[in-house]
């Protein structure tokens, strides 16, 4: 029984959070992957994507909770995500249209670009909290649990709960299928290739007939729509907050290039490392020792590796280590 | 001069280079030719101290210099070209050259304040040494030209104007001919025995051109496989049936039946 | 004589903002022809076939096939309209494996390519071997035969290849030249830039040689070798 | 010194950064206050009241240190309602306001650093410092019999001081912390932290962080996972969004906010619903009270100059005199004008001590069906 | 125009903007513009001279300014009483009993022969040298924390003048460049970049939780000054005479003062190091450091030690950075750890980097100076564009209330539309490398 309980705190407290955190780093990172892959260079400016992505779904999930639509136990947010998704997509082609195009004629160095998208973020975040402000706005609905710590304990008689949202189970189960469509997508259809041929050498991607144009609206098409999933789940798991998003970028960054840029599963694994790394060094083990251990050994410090106020270093530490042993991640990421 | 000691390179389970064994006696023009792929590059890479080798040992006069780094190489006064060219891309030719010398005193932080003079005549002497190789090159007129910015053929030649910048012990050629006009590659060859007569460098060459080769070089080792093949004059070389199979062929088919329509 | 398939005509013009790299350069080819473009590095042979292909602005002058204008075309509607060409540098997709490297090469392609692409292995049986590997890992001249054949898997209706035999051994230069014999026999017209030029210019029906951007020497391969200006000056006595 | 018919206030606050949803509630209290000022027509020559806003980004010193001293000697202002953060905070006074003599009341700047900090009697605050407020909470959490806590803050100056000062009291008064976790704000996601709070346990978590922040971050994740679910928040954690995000999942839960029951809170409230902002958000009562201040100041002293009217503002916030509350500035402003006393008490009953920052009164609330429930005031 | 025309033409412009500020706002605001400006674009030089020289990724400017930052505390701050004796030293034994460990462990890693017995030993090491920090450090950084919390609960400084912590900062960054640059300099392009950055952020972690360090998330405020107080000029009859005879009110002339003074310190420390910068970009090192960026291999060939050469100049860039920190921190007279945010302090730096043009210190230069004052200026220009925007409109319209309140996100709004038009009309930088 207590051998149970502490399976049971260790995966409330460490596994699901870090599973779930870990899965909206990998939809991240995703489309960082998939910008820095193809068009070859860092987009800066994905969290403000992500931020406007869903910005859209709440603004249609509003409309759509006052017109009395739902989706039962799922959130109504799941409804608005086509309209989003394509609200997003028009920004960003918009977007591409009007600044990168240009760099992109000019062969402009990856560093141009990355500042470039640097303006863009700052323009995509002002029109975010423009047009929405700057604050919390809560659009989730439906069943918040798929299982709640008290409904745990009911049904098993654990002393210990064991919570599962909603969100996080969609979340995992959206980013695994975004990735193993992504890889499949790229590496099996004839557009998916065209897009890496494209990345791999623009001049003779135009001599095998290859539109580089239409390469570079798949790919912007594509991380409009992962940008807004995962800014979507993201809202819904926490709250929408525009400020939040930018500060996601970091995080996200980090678990791309630990998996390997240009690599979707490296992207996943990247957002899993990362995720696991913040929550299990500052995890404090006195719970799960306590069940486990006889009671004259309990501990009676908090069996903490590190404090919190750490945690963010942590991560950092454990991306600098993976990259010492990988120099392009963990599963050999492109390098420009 | 060099001697290559059992050496294996592999790439996952591939093995480039598979227990490759060769002498290059000092003062030799060394050929070393192979089918595509044999390993040849490989084993510059691995000798110049660009690939660690899987296992083996690589002497330098005695000494052994495995797994020393090229610039470490560089310094002992062996140099090396590369197959594909690696020119330095947003500099102009002449810098390209005039980069080459070590121990130039304005490399030193200190001295680009405070010994500016000397660094001065040091560069007046380098310019003068640069230009003179651009001009044998053929190529004086792109002296202020980004290097980036040249013709394939010319790349190349700027692979070859730096190994004469210095004065080398040894100087390992990789396909310096490919893609450089026969006529200027005849010159080119003329000045290589010149080195190698008058200033006693070493050279190892790879090539295609058998006509190059035969001009040149004595002994001629032919790899195949990662292996060495066969060892000898081109003569030699050009009899021996493995090698005709693996790398000479016989000729045009179609070019008489060509001849006949 | 009637007008060529293929003909970049009087054409001048360079990179980007730069200087003219040509000047006035004419270079023509017909079905069934293989012309070959020879001339010291830095002619300016590279630049003709780019300008042919539309990588570059021509400023005046003016490319056409088949008697249509295409001076305007970009790269890849010239692609569409049959055009194969294979590049003297970076011509291969480094990252990507041999195979998908050829299937890139049928992009436009929308029958079934399996059949050429078994010609292709037929021709390069390294290739085969190494179907799955990155070609970015090949030796230089195994990059060279992905090259040429990622051109071969575009069927093109004209073939132009800038030095295709560089760094590829002899027994491959022999098989090379071979197929490139037979394709043009299926009437293909070939247009192929070449330091190898004495063995270049025995099969070729039409020779240019090139000095700084201008025709310098016109004439069938056959006169070409035997002229011993150009012998001595281009083609290494 | 002398009558003007113009006086204009600067107000800087973090209007972008992260506070940047708590500002603006803050700027428009402070400007209901002017707007107040300039429509009764009392104060020196019936002068206007021009608000003029600033960005102090919260975080970024040299920013902010560009934007005062562009208020002050650029747009000529006679005042300074802010900053709001306790590092640009700083940043301002020894930089901008001391060398250029300028008064400044901060409704939120709570470190104790301030208390001590160089300032040529320039400088006043209307939020109390955290050094009472962790001595209060100690109070309130003791007389519930609650001696075991966990406690996570937020890792700037405000948390870190709050905690630390909540830290000692609590186990002075013989109380145990089973740890002390900082979180960030802004971040993605809490799981660490609520991971190692559970783990420590405690009968109440405490959370000295920000409403919309990170401290709502925690507490969400707390409650999802079913690591807490009674808290205790002081008073960055006050605010309507309390009872909007969670509701009755926090049934039980306390807390205690700056406040008096005099009556200035509830009308802060119903002038914020009558013109557009939250009432009740953070430090909202407190600008409208620092704006007051200086205005009153100013009307005291008969003048607009800071060297003039800084030595005011401690008379007219506390007693002897009448009191006023907000939306009553005219009221002060005439006894002022006739040479009366007043005791300004507004939305957060003002007694500004020692060092000119506020005594620190606080309404101690807990939550019942979901609402904010005020228990008592001390 | 010829290319040095346009140079001075663009210099001048930024000075034009710079008395622009001086004549329609105030002297106040354009000379403290021009400060932070200088310390910019110190930054910016550090940053082209590793980007821009030797094409290094480094996205951790903000680890090294914070470094200098924290020079200023360690150098110019009184001792705080009793802290060294309380637990100064046992922090400092701690400190070196963690280095003595990791050296060890490394050592043995290069000594013993590859295996497991390595392996376990190594870890033997590094996990018994943890806990004997640890148990060392932890009591240290207790008693040290407990002097006086509110108001002190650090190490203190050493009490000297604090321009003696700007070389000081330059030579702490360059030693933590040092140690950074032979673990992480294997890294390439967006690697290094995220590394770097992640980098960073440790340090930060370090100086806002190490509260026995510089006070962490408490801040130091207070921090002594190069040039006098304003406040002492204000009651010096001496300097009120002056300024009065030059027809200035004090207050006035007393921040006028000190901010020149500033801005002389900090021209000259530009000046000195742009000279050096440019001195070697131009000389046979400056071209060797290019090389080496183009292409590494090749240069390797070419004798030259690229691992040596990159953490050269990795540290240099650093120091320099780490040197504009501590004037920085001078400047604010408060360190304030919560603020490192990368955004500012290693972002901006880039954007002025790039939008001077890279490699080209005069571009860097230019960068800092032109970005900072939009940096600075953006937020009334937004105020002033919402306001024409609005012009039109009626008083009390909701659109118009809704505009005005937006404002103030119209400074990242603005600078990200400047940032592009810029880069638009001159995509390699305002002076491209030649
Ligand atoms: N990085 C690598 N990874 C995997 N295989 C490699 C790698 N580099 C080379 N190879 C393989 O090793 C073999 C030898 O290559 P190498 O470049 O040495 O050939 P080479 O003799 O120089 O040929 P060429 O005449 O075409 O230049 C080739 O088959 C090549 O595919
Ligand atoms: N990208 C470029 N930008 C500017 N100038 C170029 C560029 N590429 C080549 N040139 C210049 O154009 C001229 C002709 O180059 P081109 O590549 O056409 O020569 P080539 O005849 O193909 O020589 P090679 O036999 O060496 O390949 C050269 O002088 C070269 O300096
Ligand atoms: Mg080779
Ligand atoms: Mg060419």
């Amino acid at each position: 029984m207590d051998f149970l309980n502490a399976i049971v705190a260790l995966s409330n407290f460490v596994l699901v959070p870090a599973i779930a955190y870990g899965s909206q780093l990998a939809l991240g990172a995703l489309g960082v992957t998939l910008i820095y892959g193809i068009l070859r260079f860092s987009n800066f400016a994905h969290g403000d994507t992500m931020a406007f992505g869903s910005m859209t779904a709440v603004l249609v999930t509003w409309w759509l909770q006052s017109l009395g639509v739902s989706l039962g136990p799922l959130p109504t947010a799941l409804l608005a995500l086509p309209a989003a998704i394509l609200g997003c997509m028009l920004l960003v082609l918009f977007t591409d249209r009007v600044v990168y195009k240009f760099y992109r004629e000019q062969k402009a160095k990856p560093v141009i670009l990355v500042i470039v998208s640097m303006g863009v973020m700052f323009i995509m975040n002002g029109v975010v909290r423009f047009i929405i402000g700057p604050n919390d706005q809560k659009f989730s609905d439906g069943e918040r649990f798929i299982i709640s710590a008290r409904e745990f304990k009911q049904l098993t008689g654990l002393r210990e709960g064991l919570a599962i949202k909603t969100t996080q189970g969609i979340t995992v189960v959206v980013a695994i299928i975004a990735v193993a469509l992504l890889f499949w997508f790229l590496n099996r259809t004839r557009t998916g290739k065209s897009m890496r041929a494209y990345s791999d050498n623009e001049d003779l991607a135009l001599l095998s007939g290859i539109n580089p144009e239409r390469v570079v609206m798949y790919t912007w098409m594509i991380v409009a729509a992962l940008a807004t999933v995962a800014g979507v789940l993201y809202g819904l798991d926490k709250s929408f907050k525009p400020f939040v998003y930018f500060q996601l970028l970091l995080p996200i960054f980090a678990s791309a290039i630990v998996g390997g840029l240009g690599n979707p599963l490296g992207a996943i694994a990247g957002g899993f490392v990362i995720a696991f790394s913040e929550v299990t060094i500052t995890y404090a083990w006195k719970k799960v020792l306590k069940y486990m251990m006889p009671e004259s050994l309990e501990p009676n410090g908090l069996v903490q590796l590190l404090s919190t106020d750490y945690k963010f270093a942590v991560s950092f530490v454990i991306l600098l280590i993976v990259l010492l042993f990988r120099p392009t991640g963990l599963f050999k990421g492109k390098s420009v | 001069m060099i001697v290559v000691e059992d050496v294996h390179k592999h790439f996952g389970g591939f093995h480039a280079v598979d227990g490759a064994s060769l002498e290059i006696t000092k003062g030799s023009i060394t050929g070393l030719i192979g089918p595509n792929g044999a390993g040849k590059t490989t084993l510059f890479n691995v000798i110049a101290g660009v690939l660690p080798p899987t296992s083996g040992r690589v002497t330098m006069d005695g000494e052994d210099i495995t797994g020393l780094p090229p610039h470490e190489l560089f310094h002992k006064g062996l140099l090396r070209t590369f197959q594909i060219a690696h020119e330095f891309g947003s500099m102009s030719c002449r810098e390209n050259l005039m980069m080459v010398p070590g121990a130039q005193s304005g490399e030193t932080l200190w001295n680009t304040w405070f010994g500016r003079k000397r660094i001065a005549d040091e560069e007046r002497a380098l310019r003068a040494k640069a230009d003179e190789v651009l001009e044998f090159l053929t190529i004086e007129h792109l002296s202020d030209h980004k290097a980036g910015q040249v013709s394939g053929g010319q790349k190349k030649l700027l692979e070859l104007g730096r190994t004469m910048m210095v004065d080398a012990k040894i100087v390992f050629l990789d396909e310096v001919g490919a893609g450089v006009n026969r006529t200027l590659l005849n010159t080119i060859g003329d000045a290589i025995i010149r080195l190698n007569q008058e200033r006693g460098y070493t050279f190892v060459v790879i090539e295609h051109d058998m006509d190059f080769i035969g001009r040149l070089c004595d002994p001629v080792i032919c790899m195949a496989e990662g292996k060495v093949l066969a060892e000898g004059t081109l003569e030699e070389i050009k009899a021996n049936e493995q090698v005709i199979e693996a790398y000479l062929g016989t000729g045009l088919k179609n070019k008489d039946q060509l001849e006949g329509a | 004589m009637s007008e060529p398939f293929l003909i970049g005509d009087t054409m001048t013009g360079g990179y980007g903002k730069g200087p003219d790299i040509l000047h006035d350069c004419t270079i023509a080819v017909n079905p069934g022809e293989i012309a070959v473009i020879v001339g010291p590095n830095g002619a300016g042979k590279s630049t003709a076939m780019k300008a042919v292909f539309g990588m570059l602005e021509v400023r005046s002058g003016s490319v056409r096939l088949d008697g249509e204008d295409i001076t305007k075309l970009s790269p890849q509607d010239r692609v569409v309209k049959g055009m194969g060409f294979v590049p003297q540098t970076s011509n291969i997709f480094t990252t990507m494996t041999v195979e998908e490297n050829l299937e890139m090469g049928a992009f436009i392609r929308t029958d079934d390519f399996s059949q050429t692409m078994e010609q292709v292995y037929h021709l390069f049986p390294i290739l085969k071997e190494k179907r799955y590997q990155a070609a970015g890992e090949l030796s230089g001249g195994q990059r060279q035969q992905v090259a040429v054949g990622r051109a071969l898997m575009t069927q093109p209706k004209v073939l132009m290849l800038d030095e295709p035999t560089a760094g590829v051994s002899p027994i491959v230069m022999d098989e090379l030249f071979d197929r490139i014999i037979e394709v043009s026999r299926t009437g293909i017209p070939i247009l192929m830039v070449e330091q190898n030029a004495r063995q270049a210019l025995e099969i070729a029906d039409k020779g240019y040689v090139l000095v700084q951007g201008r025709n310098a020497y016109t004439g069938t391969g056959k006169e070409l070798l035997a002229d011993p200006e150009v012998r001595k000056s281009f083609l290494g006595g | 010194g002398g009558h003007a018919k113009e006086v204009k206030l600067g107000i800087i606050f973090g209007f972008t950064g992260p506070i940047e949803s708590l500002t603006p509630p803050m700027a428009a209290a402070a400007e209901l206050a002017m707007k107040e000022v300039t429509d009764s027509g009392l104060l020196l020559d019936a002068a206007t009241v021009t608000p003029i806003r600033a960005d102090s980004t919260c975080v970024d010193a040299a920013a902010a240190t560009a934007a005062a001293e562009r208020l002050i000697t650029s747009d000529k202002i006679d005042g300074i309602v802010g900053a709001d953060c306790s590092g640009v905070t700083g940043a301002i006074l020894a930089n901008v306001a001391v060398p250029n003599g300028m008064v400044m009341i901060s409704p939120s700047a709570t470190s104790p650093a301030l208390s001590t900090a160089e300032d040529n009697g320039l400088f006043f605050r209307t939020a109390p410092s955290d050094a009472r407020q962790g001595a209060v909470m100690t109070e309130v959490l003791m007389e519930m019999g609650i001696k075991e806590v966990a406690l996570t803050f937020t890792n700037n100056d405000y948390g870190k001081g709050l905690a630390t000062s909540f830290e000692e009291a609590f186990k002075a008064a013989g109380g145990t912390v089973t740890i002390t976790a900082a979180h960030e704000d802004g971040k993605a996601d809490y799981s660490a932290e609520v991971g190692a709070l559970a783990a420590a346990g405690g009968d109440r978590l405490v959370v000295a962080g920000y409403l919309d922040q990170g401290g709502s971050g925690i507490v969400r994740a707390s409650l999802d996972s079913g690591a807490f679910d009674t808290f205790h928040f002081p008073d960055g954690m006050y605010g309507a969004l309390l009872e909007e995000n969670f509701g009755d999942e926090i049934d039980g839960s306390t807390g205690q906010v700056p406040g008096t029951d005099s009556p200035g809170a509830g009308t802060i409230r119903e002038m914020g619903d009558a013109n557009g902002f939250d009432g009740t958000s953070s430090f909202v009562a407190e600008s409208y009270d620092a704006a007051a201040l200086v205005m009153l100041a100013m009307q005291a002293a008969n003048s607009k100059d800071p060297a003039d009217y800084k030595g005011k503002v401690m008379d007219v916030a506390n007693a002897p005199g009448e009191k006023i509350y907000p939306g009553e500035l005219a009221k002060a402003l005439q006894i002022l004008k006739d040479g009366g006393d007043i005791d300004y008490v507004g939305g957060t009953a003002v007694e500004l001590i020692g060092p000119g920052e506020s005594a620190g009164n606080y309404r101690q609330y807990e939550m019942k069906g979901g609402k904010i429930t005020t228990v008592k005031y001390r | 125009m010829s290319e040095p025309m346009k140079n001075t033409f663009l210099f001048a412009l930024v000075g034009c903007l710079i008395l622009l500020t001086g004549f329609m706002q105030s002297w106040n605001t354009a000379l403290l513009i021009l400060n932070m400006g200088l310390i910019s674009a110190i930054m910016a030089i550090g940053v082209n001279l590793q980007w821009g020289f030797a094409g290094l990724f480094n996205v951790g400017i903000m680890g090294f300014v914070a470094l200098g930052g924290l020079a200023a505390v360690l150098v110019a701050t009184p001792p705080t009483p009793g802290a060294w004796s309380a637990g100064g030293y046992r922090v400092v034994l701690a400190l070196v009993l963690g280095a003595a460990t990791v050296t060890a462990a490394v050592l043995v890693n290069a000594r013993l022969p590859k295996g497991r017995n390595r392996n376990m030993i190594t870890l033997a090491i590094l996990v018994g040298g943890f806990f004997l920090y640890r148990g060392v450090f932890d009591p240290g950084v207790a008693a040290i924390e407990a002097i006086n919390p509110a108001a002190a609960g650090n190490i203190g400084g050493i009490n000297l003048p604090i321009l003696l912590a700007w070389p000081v900062g330059g030579l702490l960054a360059a030693g933590a460049a040092w140690l950074i640059g032979k673990t992480a300099l294997g890294l390439r392009s967006d690697y290094l970049a995220i590394a770097t950055l992640g980098i960073a952020e440790i340090i930060i972690a370090v100086l806002k939780n190490e509260d026995w360090l510089a006070r962490g998330v408490k801040n130091v405020i207070g921090l002594p000054r190069p040039v006098p107080y304003e406040i002492d000029l204000q009651n010096d009859p001496g300097f009120v005479e002056n300024a009065v005879s030059l027809g200035l009110d004090p207050v006035t002339a007393s921040t006028l003062y000190v901010k020149l003074g500033y801005s002389v310190l900090f021209a000259v420390v530009l000046l000195v190091l742009l000279w050096m910068a440019q001195m070697a970009l131009k000389s046979p090192w400056g071209r060797m450091m290019r090389a080496i960026r183009d292409n590494e291999v090749a240069a390797e060939a070419m004798g030259k030690d690229v691992t040596r050469r990159h953490l050269q100049i990795f540290v240099l860039g650093s120091a320099v950075c780490g040197l504009a920190g501590a004037m920085m921190t001078t400047l604010d007279g408060q360190l304030t750890p919560g603020t490192y945010q990368p955004l500012r302090y290693t972002f901006l730096i880039w954007v002025m980097v790039i939008v001077g043009g890279s490699g080209n210190n005069m571009g860097a230069v230019l960068g800092g100076m032109l970005i900072w004052f939009l940096w600075v200026q953006v937020e009334p220009i937004g105020l002033f564009l919402m306001q024409v925007i609005t012009s039109g409109m009626s008083e009390g319209n909701a659109l118009k209330e809704h505009l005005i309140d937006s404002a103030a996100h119209m400074r990242l709004f603005t600078m990200g539309i400047v940032l592009l038009l810029v880069l638009r009309f001159a995509p390699r930088g305002l002076i491209p490398e030649k």
